[in-house]
């Protein structure tokens, strides 16, 4: 049994006119790092702020370890906030900014001293404990931050966007640094990000944020394998998954996507699907990853469609198909495969990859739980 | 807990009351003081019991007065002092804003009027102009220009330039390079770039020394007490004139510090939002 | 700032008109200044300036042996010592107090800097009003607290109490403008290094001393310096207040030379002494901001 | 004869190179990315191209004409900054008109070519309102929009997407692709980001310490990286790097790392570059390495230290006798943390670079 560590109960928040947090509730357990993942501005900032005590929420309460902590100001709360910018104040030493909780806390010296140093182990910072802080580099700042937090031993570690100022390199080596230390300490992190890689990288569970709304919570894989919405479906996964939109009807026998004049025949994709019966003539979005699709160089397969443009992305490439006009599809391929632009190929999708969403409401219908009612 | 934040918070709102009385008090006095006649010039209240005009009617006519021990005192009207005022005031700051902003550009850009003409400008404000006005007075009496608007014109820009620069730079800084950079390589001059790009884009900054120079003219006595006699006397000369002549007439002494609070305080409250922001000179590191 | 070399049009646009204005209003009356303290000259003598004969450092020597001379530099440094410390620990008091938002606090600034904004003659003109026999501060104030005895004092007729209204005067007027300066610097110490403090456990007392104070250093430097040189030009408020006097008991620096050169025309001397309180200005200033930045290894 | 020929250009900074002997040649209606992580040059090299800095060596010739020393507003070149040109007193309009005007053309002309271009960017929406209210986006598009009114010559583009989030950069970097297709324009764009570099170049060069140290299309430089430091930056995920012994047996080379023998037949040029029985540097991608849940005769065996679920693909780190290993794991394959796998290098695909040097070999 997990032991529940956080609890957020239909926080609500507003700046002005902007609903910045709408009725969000969620639950955080004792050692998982679980993030608030959406674009700028859906609102996850707000909330982490709102944990840490640093905002007042116009609704709902906050509950940490059992104790509601929804009127208690920050720095009772044992919470601790890595921001975005590190806030490492720039006029002490990087050891004073490590002890800077226990010196305000009133440790003794001795104490202070040995937790600072056993921290700067950890994170590498022993060789820069007498500098300035203003004159180390990025990185360094981005640990002094850490282990700022670290060294008071917060119930939960809350972190604002810490990577986005680092360059692509350090970027990666830090998650990776970020999951191992949180494994080895077992510390109950809270991350916000923007950015679903790192939020894929970092995270036991993800809470996806849009419009100060929370759309869904789960692990990583149930997130990215079956999201409930449209919007996850979008925002998760690079490259972005294929959304073809229409109305779904049967024409000569055939399962057809009509938009606007232009037809798309989807019968091989969903003709098997238990359940299909009941989406006919509605308007729906059909979602297809690009790593599910493979192209057949003869031509054979669901649809074909021209080359018209590659990407590179790391060991593979993304091909962009046309299939018609104004509907273009990406799919990825290996290096080894040689196609050229204006070359017609065939794409072959595996149906039980193939995600359906209500147009209208951006809800997922599963077809199956459709079949079975 | 509760108790103490209840005693630290009402202490903050005394003490930020007592202070703001003690800023209001004496503008009170002096207001009311302004409004009443004759007979309650000594009284022990504030609201006068037949308020009057007669202390500003007073102030624009000439007056003959008997001070003590029987001298006499012949005051002008304030009129042609507050058109001075106006005229030396807004013409050197005009002077000293475009002065300043060639210079500030020059400056942010490309570093160029150099350690000694910063230097030296940021002695004239070290300096007290009691100690300055000396030569100022022999010089201008060789050249002819003791007593004359063009005199004070150009001292007050010249005093006043350094405040353009550095409020000028200060804007100019903030507008990123690259924004003039994108119009260079569209065919824009360096001067064009200048006059097209810069010039509109640090208007409030010219607003904003433009009013504050206007404010450090406005209230300058010394040079003014010196360099001027009769026909280029300033309101704040003017001032103390008065006061120093006329002994115990309170009413119209009280008149003409209003007359004189008038212009600054009103360009005071426009560039106000400038003040509470503009004083850190991006000094505070974070 | 940019690495490119500065275009001719600008060069000559940035340093043209400034080094006219300088040169042709400043500059020279400023090597004329120094040629005149060594000279012997009273235009009431009858004679131009260049007519003068030279007389080394004459001036200098009767300057430092001048006790009037000394005596207003002792009380203006007192004055300045005085004032500054006074209106500096109001000011940052006051700023730290406004520092949080509360209703009416728009209102409270606007009122707290009003001061500011007057011309120092119309401050002198409401103080000297102030404390006149039949003024509020005896009128109202003090006869509210020891009774008709209040109508008796005659604050510019003795030296201790014509230096307190002065003093006053000062603090009213340029409190402001510290209370400016640390409001603003205050504030602009970024939001974030605040909350990491108190996500740290730090209260904001601790905060204060440990986070904004040291911050904001390079500020409270500038504000003390900017005000200390202000103050020490104090003219308008002895000019119409006590006239330097009774006696030459206010008279400041600025006062005794304004009136050696104006009143007595010894315009040598008063050029002589500018000089001597214009080196003291720079070596001080030069002494107290090398104290509080390069001292430190910035 | 190329369009555009950067021509041994370096530049000093305080006595420390910025550029570095610069070649290269753009082609007529090419696209060039230059990427290269922060601090590498990449500004610096196009405001040199655009004027805005002067070089301290070389020349940069433009269509058949030495325009090194001509001032930037006589080069017809326009270029879109990391901080985007778009003044905030005036008007989406008037930023896009502002380049017209300077030529002074006459304002009917002025606005057929303002909607054209807002048109072709699609921004009509926004020329009426001032930039405050644009999102980065939009921001972005009509930075590009004033570059493009003029119809320059040649386009610099320097990060122009850095500031906007992961998702919307993702976007733009295609679509300013596809545009720069549909209207043909020479182009240079800049970027730390190896795969965006990819995805907007036809040729990409690598500009790494003020150096070109590779140019090619994306898939040369993917494959066949010139020297350790490319292959280090434009490897995502890290790249793993070993030390390996090589020894040369008839057409074979044999790798021992760690004890594990890896074979490969080679070809004869390559037998003369390697020296028998020497040290080098290994280098293989997480992509390049193969594992399973059972042991193979050239595998190593390792426990999970880390996985990472990526979704397209899961991220494996691999402890194999104290060192780590990263790997792609295939689709399908579960593993748990502290699992024992057993992990194999692919060593057609693996990458041999010189110890000293550091330049490729094999």
């Amino acid at each position: 049994m997990k032991k529940v560590k956080l609890e957020v109960k239909n926080i609500t928040k507003r700046f002005g006119d902007l609903l910045a947090v709408n009725n969000v509730s969620f639950e955080v357990y004792e050692g998982e790092t679980f993030t608030l993942l959406g674009p700028s501005g859906c609102g996850k900032t707000t909330t982490l702020r709102i944990i840490a005590g640093l905002e007042k929420p116009d609704k709902g309460r906050v509950f940490i370890g059992g104790r509601d902590v929804t009127d208690v100001p920050p720095r009772e709360r044992n919470v601790c906030l890595v921001f975005q910018e590190y806030a490492v104040f720039p006029h002490m030493t990087v050891y004073d900014n490590i002890a800077f909780g226990l010196k305000a806390r009133k440790e003794p010296e001795e104490l202070i001293a040995r937790r600072v140093r056993e921290v700067a182990e950890l994170l590498g910072l022993t060789s820069v404990l007498n500098t300035k802080a203003s004159k180390v580099g990025l990185s360094e700042k981005q640990r002094i931050a850490l282990g700022r937090c670290l060294v008071v031993e917060p119930e939960i570690l809350l972190l604002d966007e810490p990577l986005t100022l680092a360059d692509a390199k350090i970027r990666e080596t830090m998650r990776r640094e970020l999951r191992r230390l949180q494994r080895e300490l077992k510390i109950t992190m809270i991350y916000v990000t923007h950015d679903q890689l790192e939020a894929m990288m970092l995270s036991d569970r993800i809470a996806v944020m849009n419009a100060g709304r929370l759309l869904q919570v789960g692990t990583p894989r149930e997130i990215y394998e079956k999201p409930k919405n449209l919007f996850v479906a979008y925002f998760i996964g690079s490259p972005t998954i294929n959304l073809i939109e229409g109305k779904l009807v049967r024409k000569d026998g055939k399962l057809v996507l009509e938009k606007e004049g232009l037809v798309l025949d989807a019968t091989k994709l969903l003709e098997e699907a238990k359940g299909v019966g009941k989406i006919i003539g509605r308007e729906i979005v059909i979602g297809i990853r690009p790593e599910d699709i493979q192209i057949d160089p003869s031509g054979h397969g669901v649809w074909k469609g021209e080359v018209e443009l590659f990407e590179v992305s790391g060991d593979q490439l993304i091909v962009h198909i046309k299939l018609a006009e104004e509907t273009k599809i990406r799919a990825m391929a290996p290096f080894s495969l040689r196609l050229r632009t204006g070359d017609i190929v065939g794409v072959a999708i595996n149906p039980d990859k193939v995600h359906v969403f209500d147009r209208k409401t951006g809800e997922r219908i599963d077809l199956l739980s459709i079949g079975e009612a | 807990m509760k108790w103490g934040r209840i005693v630290v918070t009402s202490l903050k709102y005394i003490i930020i009351g007592v202070f703001i009385l003690w800023v209001l008090v004496p503008v009170a006095w002096i207001i009311t003081l302004a409004f009443k006649p004759y007979q309650e010039w000594r009284v022990a209240y504030f609201i006068p019991k037949q308020p009057t005009l007669d202390n500003f009617i007073v102030l624009f006519k000439p007056e003959v007065f008997t001070g003590v021990m029987g001298a006499t005192a012949i005051v002008e009207p304030v009129t042609k002092p507050l058109i001075n005022s106006l005229v030396v005031s807004a013409l050197a700051t005009v002077l000293a804003v475009i002065v300043g902003f060639f210079s500030a550009y020059g400056a942010s850009r490309y570093n160029t009027p150099g350690p000694f003409g910063i230097f030296f400008t940021l002695l004239t404000r070290m300096l007290p102009p009691a100690t300055f006005v000396t030569p100022i007075m022999v010089y201008y009496a060789n050249l002819g220009l003791l007593d004359t608007h063009l005199g004070l014109i150009a001292l007050y820009s010249s005093v006043t330039v350094t405040y353009a620069i550095w409020i000028l730079k200060g804007f100019i800084d903030a507008i990123p390079v690259e924004w003039e950079e994108a119009a260079m390589l569209e065919g824009a001059s360096p001067t064009k770039v200048l006059f097209k790009v810069v010039l509109p884009l640090v208007r409030p900054g010219l607003v904003v020394a433009g009013l504050f120079i206007f404010l450090l003219n406005w209230t300058e006595l010394l040079f003014a007490l010196v360099l001027t006699n009769i026909n280029a006397v300033t309101l704040p000369v003017h001032i103390s004139k008065y006061v120093g002549a006329v002994g115990q007439l309170y009413g119209p002494q009280a008149a003409l510090a209003l007359i004189g609070s008038i212009v600054p305080v009103t360009i005071g409250y426009i560039i106000q939002k400038h003040l509470v922001t503009g004083f850190t000179f991006g000094m505070v590191r974070g | 700032m940019t690495d490119r070399p500065a275009p001719r049009s600008i060069k000559i646009l940035a340093n043209l008109p400034l080094n006219a204005l300088l040169y042709a209003v400043l500059i020279i009356p400023f090597l004329l200044m120094i040629y005149l303290a060594f000279l012997k000259w009273n235009p009431a003598g009858g004679y131009e300036w260049w007519r003068a004969p030279l007389i080394g450092l004459a001036n200098f020597h009767k300057a430092l042996h001048d006790s009037r001379f000394l005596s207003s530099l002792g009380r203006t440094i007192a004055y300045v010592a005085i004032v500054v410390t006074i209106e500096f620990l109001l000011g940052l008091l006051l700023a730290y107090l406004l520092l949080e938002k509360f209703p009416g606090k728009k209102l409270a600034i606007a009122i707290i800097i009003y001061p500011l904004m007057l011309p120092p003659v119309v401050v002198a003109t409401i103080f000297y009003l102030m404390f006149q026999d039949y003024g509020p501060v005896n009128n109202i104030f003090l006869r509210s607290i020891i009774g008709e005895k209040a109508l008796g004092i005659h604050w510019f007729l003795r030296p201790d109490t014509a230096f307190i209204s002065l003093i006053i005067a000062d603090i009213w007027q340029w409190t402001p403008f510290i209370f400016l300066i640390m409001y603003s610097a205050l504030s602009a110490v970024p939001k974030r290094l605040i909350e990491a403090a108190q996500v740290l456990g730090a209260s904001n007392f601790y905060i204060f001393w440990r986070i904004r104070l040291p911050l904001i250093k390079p500020l409270i430097v500038i504000a003390i310096v900017l005000r200390a040189l202000e103050a020490f030009k104090v003219f308008d408020y002895v000019y119409i207040m006590t006239g330097g006097g009774p006696g030459t008991s206010t008279e400041t620096v600025s006062v005794y030379i304004y009136r050696v050169a104006i009143e007595y025309h010894d315009i040598s001397y008063a050029s002589a002494m500018s000089l001597i309180v214009l080196l003291l200005i720079i070596i001080v200033t030069r002494i107290f901001i090398w104290y509080s930045f390069e001292r430190g290894g910035r | 004869m190329a369009f555009l020929e950067i021509k041994n250009i370096s530049k000093k900074y305080r006595g420390r190179y910025a550029l570095k002997n610069i070649n290269l040649s753009i082609e007529k209606g090419e696209i060039l990315s230059i990427a290269g992580p922060p601090g590498s040059g990449k500004t610096t090299l196009l405001k040199i191209v655009a004027g805005l800095v002067k070089p301290d060596e070389g020349s940069i010739v433009l269509e058949g004409r030495d325009i090194t020393d001509t001032p930037p507003h006589l080069r017809g070149i326009s270029m879109v900054f990391e901080i985007p040109p778009v003044y905030p007193d005036r008007t989406g309009y008037d930023n896009i008109a502002f380049p017209l005007r300077l030529k002074g053309l006459p304002e009917n002309e002025i606005k057929k070519r303002v909607y054209e271009v807002a048109e072709l960017l699609g921004i009509k929406h926004i020329l009426h309102r001032k930039p405050e209210t644009f999102s980065g986006g939009e921001y972005q598009r009509v930075a590009l929009a004033r570059a493009l009114v003029t119809n320059p010559t040649l386009l610099l583009l320097d990060e122009p997407l850095k500031s906007l989030d992961a998702k919307i950069r993702e976007q733009m970097s295609i679509w300013l692709k596809e545009l720069q297709r549909k209207i043909g324009v020479t182009a240079i764009y800049t970027t730390h980001d190896p795969l965006e570099a990819f995805t907007v170049g036809t040729r990409t060069a690598i500009l790494i310490g003020g150096e070109i140290k590779q140019i090619g299309d994306p898939i040369d430089i993917l494959e066949k990286p010139s020297m350790l430091e490319v292959d280090e930056y434009v490897s995502i995920p890290a790249l793993n790097i070993f030390t390996g012994r090589v020894e040369l047996e008839d057409d074979k080379l044999k790798v021992i790392i760690n004890n594990v023998f890896l074979e490969k037949v080679i070809d004869k040029t390559l037998r003369e570059r390697i020296e028998s029985g020497k040290e080098y540097i290994i280098a293989l991608r997480p992509s390049d390495i193969k594992v399973s849940t059972s042991p193979s005769p050239h595998s190593f065996q390792g426990r999970v230290l880390l996985v990472q679920y990526l979704g397209s693909r899961t991220l494996a780190s691999i402890e194999v006798n104290e060192t780590t290993i990263r790997a792609i794991l295939p689709r399908g394959l579960r593993v748990g943390e502290g699992d024992i796998v057993y992990v194999e290098l692919d060593v057609d695909r693996m990458r041999i670079y010189d110890p000293d040097s550091k330049i490729r070999i094999a």
